[in-house]
């Protein structure tokens, strides 16, 4: 198959609607959870408004290292949002294996850890620190899970996954303990709470973003958004079957993200250490068994 | 591993007040740790010798910002102790209507304080909202929702309006209707039991130790020492309640004393506006001019149980029309002070903001 | 609560009053042209005759735009210097909701849009607050509570607290009140907003014009602005 | 003031630290609350007596300035909680010479108690090296503030600029608003 110039404008228009609907969703979700505390919350566009604000700041920099860890992040994170198969949109047919999100999402998350730790904050330090500990975390229980469904469906291909899923019948179903394993490794994945404690304001003020402000931070949303977008479609994709067209796919997109920031709302933030301790017992346990369910005695399939 | 200085605060969102916490921290373990305060220091013992005492019931409201009335009523008492003023019967009353209103209002924000270190926002804004129908309250009684400059020597300021009453028991009837909420979202939570339970322990040794007061001392020495139990002040022995104890103090344990509390005072509420008597909320306490009114001779230790502890005034007159020398005994400068230094370290950076909300420390008071 | 998409006039006029008199004891001539510079009267007639702008119209056409997302996506610095802080809370959370306004708490100086003074300013404050206010990344705004910014309030006699603040920072807005009620905290914000929207609230490029003065006022009062941030043992 | 009480614990204290030390002077201020006025060599042994006797509590040490009889006050409050007993233990110091011995070899909640009347009073403690250094103020350059001879409006006159008000009030428009 040949890449031609459209596929790739197709790509960024991936990337930037994306962006535009994490970004929408958000806001969407902010006012439903600040119905939760009894007040009315701010308007559905505030993170737009948010975004473009930053991007109007006056920016300041703390060394080369940290200017160009922010635009590695946000170029390894669009990049990763190219290869998202977004219900029957895949642009780039045959590329977008579950392996390449895994290692194009590590470029971002490393220009992140790099331009942080350049940042010379020693708060930014200990939250990069937390935040490789927090994927150590959730990484396992998420492969093992992954790998599992990979080694029953005999592909690795997202998009070949969703049309296997769209034909004999979704994950969920065929593996539910599998799918509230990978429903708690995203909420560690979007650090959500209890799995905040990377950012955890009220002792590291905010952790890795701490030193970052004005255009910086706006290209740091930016990249959030976008990699919340790209986390919750792999989830959807994996577990939920994508979807047959778009509608069916932002159904699916919106009812993960508000459950998660629902479910967030009511939790507290644990600890670096009783976040690993956490994933390293139930959910590595239930994923386990799940695998051996699906592997050994081929159940569900 | 290599040992790095942290600060933490003043402008830092776990701190509670205006401090700031300097320390040294290996991996997550802090190591040493010092409170550094002062940042909210006034110098309010010397400007309440430079007014009269009348003057000062508009100043030492402000010695703690979260709780002010306790100050208004040491001083109050001080006062009419010196100077062998008798108050009316209704005044008692009213004075412990605010004292415990303010109770509610403080252990309210403290249970929504919570949510700020553990990130449990929910917590916070329900309680938020539930203290601003009290801060309502306050402001039908006497004008001003914070700074009440209510309790004044003498009774208090003027009687109450008509019909508070039933304002007053529909409101706490609606909190004490939604405490159970609160159970569920902060103490049958299990992420918050995660972070509460057998963290941030305080021994009954430390609490000799330090001189620790209030919930502090209760919850680790399982004794009712309350001074409204053991020197009862206004008609506090007229009013049947019971002081929650615990002798396992952790940080849940002190919050959930705290929520007990709550209770209590709801219980002590209703008995004093059943018990209203009648008559005047207050005498004349001078002729003429209130700003010339004058204190006897004399040196006093006036104390209040705070929601934090013991919280006293020593206040010295030399028979003229100002004090001669105030000294604030804030109940948090134990455990703020020197307990941060002696036994913060050994614990981890999450559990210092957390420290801070459980143990009840207000930085206006240490640094007055 | 009502959107006021169009900036009332004499609303407009009334607080651009208000604004000189605070910076009415600066000494003169230390202003560059631009900085006292109001739009606020051409960005709404620029709007009947959008197609024929002039570079410089234009410019200001798109600072407009800028002034609009400022103005409605203010962050605010969680840093409770003095007594107004209790009332914050009470703005920020379920009954007032301070969020509708697109304001938020952050948690770092270098995020924050405004810098909220809630109240007296003790001298060791003084100097972490202008170690803050330097860190914050502009365009920034800063909010007085209270009479303690505007002459020390009931601390005018304090040997700790310092007495008027716009001589050491500069201040966009007061409110009043000791402490000002969450309806008023709510206000003033909306009223800065509107300062904002018209490109009014200008202390930003007032600190960098007269960068020399304030540092003279800050070393007269503090000595030295350095912070020295031993470990006292 | 009273000078005896009924209440049970209180009477026998007094006698007992009558029998023991260089008492001056007892008065009662409240049922519970007693003021003792020691010589300054029997505090040590005094507070240590008291801790076993059940006042294991320091509320607080602060200090009074007297310039014109030229003597420091310092006040020692200790609480015996199971007994709701309060003892303010009073001792004079000179005022020049200002120096005490620490205690808080018997209390140790008192570290930064000693801390703080040092900073604002002068008070040396010694045996507290702590206590000379600066907790509350930073840099300060005058007199420890609380003393008597320290005037804190002249001070902050001194110090801190003054808003200016040329507005006019009222009728008599435009004359200075005079104070006191």
């Amino acid at each position: 198959m040949t890449i031609t110039i459209t596929d790739f404008l197709v790509a960024f228009g991936v990337a930037f609607c994306g962006w535009a609907l994490q970004t929408s969703v958000s806001g969407i979700t902010r006012k439903t959870v600040a119905r939760m505390q009894k007040r009315y919350g701010p308007k559905w566009y505030q993170n737009f408004r948010d975004i473009f604000k930053l991007l109007n700041k006056r920016a300041i920099t703390h060394g080369w290292v940290y200017d160009f860890g922010v635009i590695m992040a946000l170029a390894g994170i669009i990049g990763t949002a190219m290869f998202t198969p977004v219900a029957n949109i895949v642009v780039f047919k045959g590329y977008d294996n579950f392996f390449v999100f895994v290692y194009l999402f590590a470029v971002g998350m490393l220009g992140m850890a790099m331009s942080a730790s350049g940042s010379g904050n020693p708060l930014a330090s200990i939250g990069v620190m937390r935040a490789l500990t927090q994927m150590v975390g959730y990484e396992v229980p998420f492969m093992v899970i992954v790998l599992a469904l990979i080694h029953v469906r005999d592909t690795s291909s997202i998009s070949a996954l969703v049309d296997i899923q769209q034909a004999s019948g979704w994950n969920l179903v065929v593996m539910p303990i599998g799918t509230i394993v990978g429903f708690i490794c995203l909420m560690g994945m979007l650090g959500k709470k209890p799995f905040d404690t990377y950012i955890a304001p009220a002792e590291l003020a905010s952790g890795p973003m701490v030193e970052y402000g004005g255009k910086q931070l706006g290209m740091l949303m930016i990249m959030h958004e976008i990699a919340t977008f790209v986390e919750i479609s792999l989830f959807v994709n994996l577990f939920l079957g994508g979807g047959s067209n778009i509608l069916e796919f932002l159904v699916k997109y919106f009812i993960v993200y508000t459950l998660a920031s629902y479910v967030s709302n009511v939790l507290g933030r644990f600890k670096i250490d009783q976040v690993v301790t956490f994933y390293y017992k139930i959910p590595i346990l239930l994923a386990l068994i799940q695998a051996g369910m699906l592997v050994i005695f081929g159940w569900g399939v | 591993m290599k040992e790095i200085k942290l600060f933490l605060g003043p402008q830092h969102p776990g701190m509670h007040g205006n401090a700031s916490v300097h320390m040294y921290v290996e991996g997550d373990i802090i190591n040493k740790s010092r409170l550094v305060p002062g940042m909210l220091h006034r110098g309010f013992e010397k400007s309440m010798e430079n007014r009269t005492w009348m003057n000062n019931i508009g100043l030492i409201p402000r010695v703690c910002v979260v709780e002010p009335d306790i100050n208004e009523m040491c001083f109050a008492q001080g006062a009419e102790i010196l100077n062998e003023v008798l108050v009316p019967e209704k005044a008692h009353y009213i004075r412990m209507l605010i004292l415990e209103l303010a109770r509610i209002s403080i252990h309210l924000m403290s249970l929504g304080g919570i949510g700020g270190p553990t990130g449990l926002y929910t917590a916070m804004y329900w309680a938020q909202a539930d203290r601003d129908l009290l801060l309502d309250i306050f402001e039908a009684i006497t004008g001003h929702r914070v700074y009440h400059m209510y309790i004044v020597p003498g009774g208090v300021r003027k009687d109450l309006p008509e019909g508070i009453e039933k304002l007053i028991i529909k409101t706490l009837d609606g909190i004490e209707s939604r405490l159970p909420e609160y159970e569920d979202l902060i103490f049958n939570n299990p992420t918050m039991q995660s972070r509460m339970v057998g963290e941030i322990m305080l021994p009954a040794e430390v609490v000799w130790d330090l001189g620790v007061t209030g919930i502090g001392m209760r919850s680790a020495t399982g004794e009712a020492y309350d001074l409204r139990k053991v020197n009862p002040y206004a008609r506090y022995d007229q009013v049947e309640f019971d002081v929650p104890v615990a002798t396992y103090s952790d940080a849940y344990t002190r919050m959930k004393l705290k929520m007990l509390e709550v209770y209590q005072s709801i219980r002590i509420i209703r008995q004093v506006l059943d018990g209203m008597p009648e008559g005047k909320p207050n005498v004349k306490i001078s002729r003429g001019s209130a700003l010339k009114w004058t204190v006897k001779e004399g040196q006093i230790y006036s104390a209040v149980e705070s929601s934090r502890g013991e919280f006293g005034y020593y206040m010295v007159s030399d028979g003229g029309t100002s004090p001669y020398r105030v000294a604030v005994r804030g109940a948090s400068y134990p455990q703020g002070l020197l307990g941060i230094e002696k036994y913060m370290p050994g614990t981890r950076i999450d559990d210092a903001p957390l420290w801070f909300d459980t143990m009840g420390i207000c930085s206006p008071e240490i640094d007055r | 609560m009502a959107k006021k998409a169009n900036i009332k006039k004499d609303k407009v006029k009334k607080i651009v009053i208000d604004k000189s008199k605070s910076i009415i004891d600066a000494p003169s001539g230390m202003f560059s042209d631009k900085i006292n510079e109001p739009f606020a009267h051409e960005m709404i007639v620029s709007k009947d005759r959008s197609e024929n702008l002039t570079p410089k119209q234009r410019k200001r056409k798109w600072k407009s735009m800028a002034n609009y997302f400022s103005a409605n996506s203010l962050w605010m610095l969680m840093y409770c210097t003095g007594c107004c802080a209790i009332e914050l809370p009470q703005a920020m959370t379920s009954r007032y909701d301070m969020e509708r306004l697109g304001m938020g708490p952050m948690a770092t100086p270098r995020q924050a849009d405004i810098l909220l003074i809630t109240g007296y300013l003790s001298l060791k404050t003084l100097r972490r607050l202008i170690y803050t206010y330097e860190q914050m990344s502009e365009p920034k705004y800063v909010v007085g509570f209270g009479p303690c910014t505007l002459n020390g309030g009931i601390y005018h006699d304090s040997h700790a607290v310092i007495n008027q603040l716009d001589q050491y920072v500069p201040i966009d807005l007061y409110i009043a009140g000791c402490m000002p009620k969450p309806e008023a905290v709510m206000n003033g914000f909306q009223d800065l907003i509107d300062l904002i929207e018209v490109g009014e609230a200008t202390g930003w490029k007032d600190y960098h014009a007269r960068y020399e003065w304030y540092k003279q006022n800050q070393k007269e009062a503090l000595g030295e602005v350095m912070i020295h941030d031993e470990f006292h043992e | 003031m009273m000078n005896s009480t009924n209440r049970p614990g209180m009477n026998e204290m007094v006698n007992e630290l009558k029998a023991r030390f260089n008492v001056e002077e007892v008065t009662f201020v409240q049922d519970h609350e007693a003021h003792v006025d020691l010589h300054r060599k029997d505090l040590h042994e005094a507070l240590t007596y008291m801790k076993q006797n059940g006042f294991r509590q320091l509320s607080a040490v602060t200090c009074i300035d007297w310039p014109n009889e030229k003597i420091f006050q310092l006040i020692f409050n200790i609480y015996d909680w199971s007994k709701g007993n309060r003892f303010i233990f009073r001792v004079k110091i000179d005022r020049e010479e200002a120096m005490f011995t620490t205690i808080t070899n018997i209390y140790g909640g008192a570290k930064y108690y000693e801390r703080e009347v040092h900073e604002f009073f002068g008070v040396v403690f010694e045996g507290n090296d702590s206590a000379l250094k600066q907790l509350f103020l930073e840099q300060w350059d005058d007199l420890p503030p609380l003393r008597k001879d320290f005037d804190s409006r002249a001070y902050s006159d001194r110090k801190y600029v003054k808003r200016e008000y040329k507005t006019s009030f009222g009728e008599k428009g435009g004359e200075p608003f005079e104070r006191n």
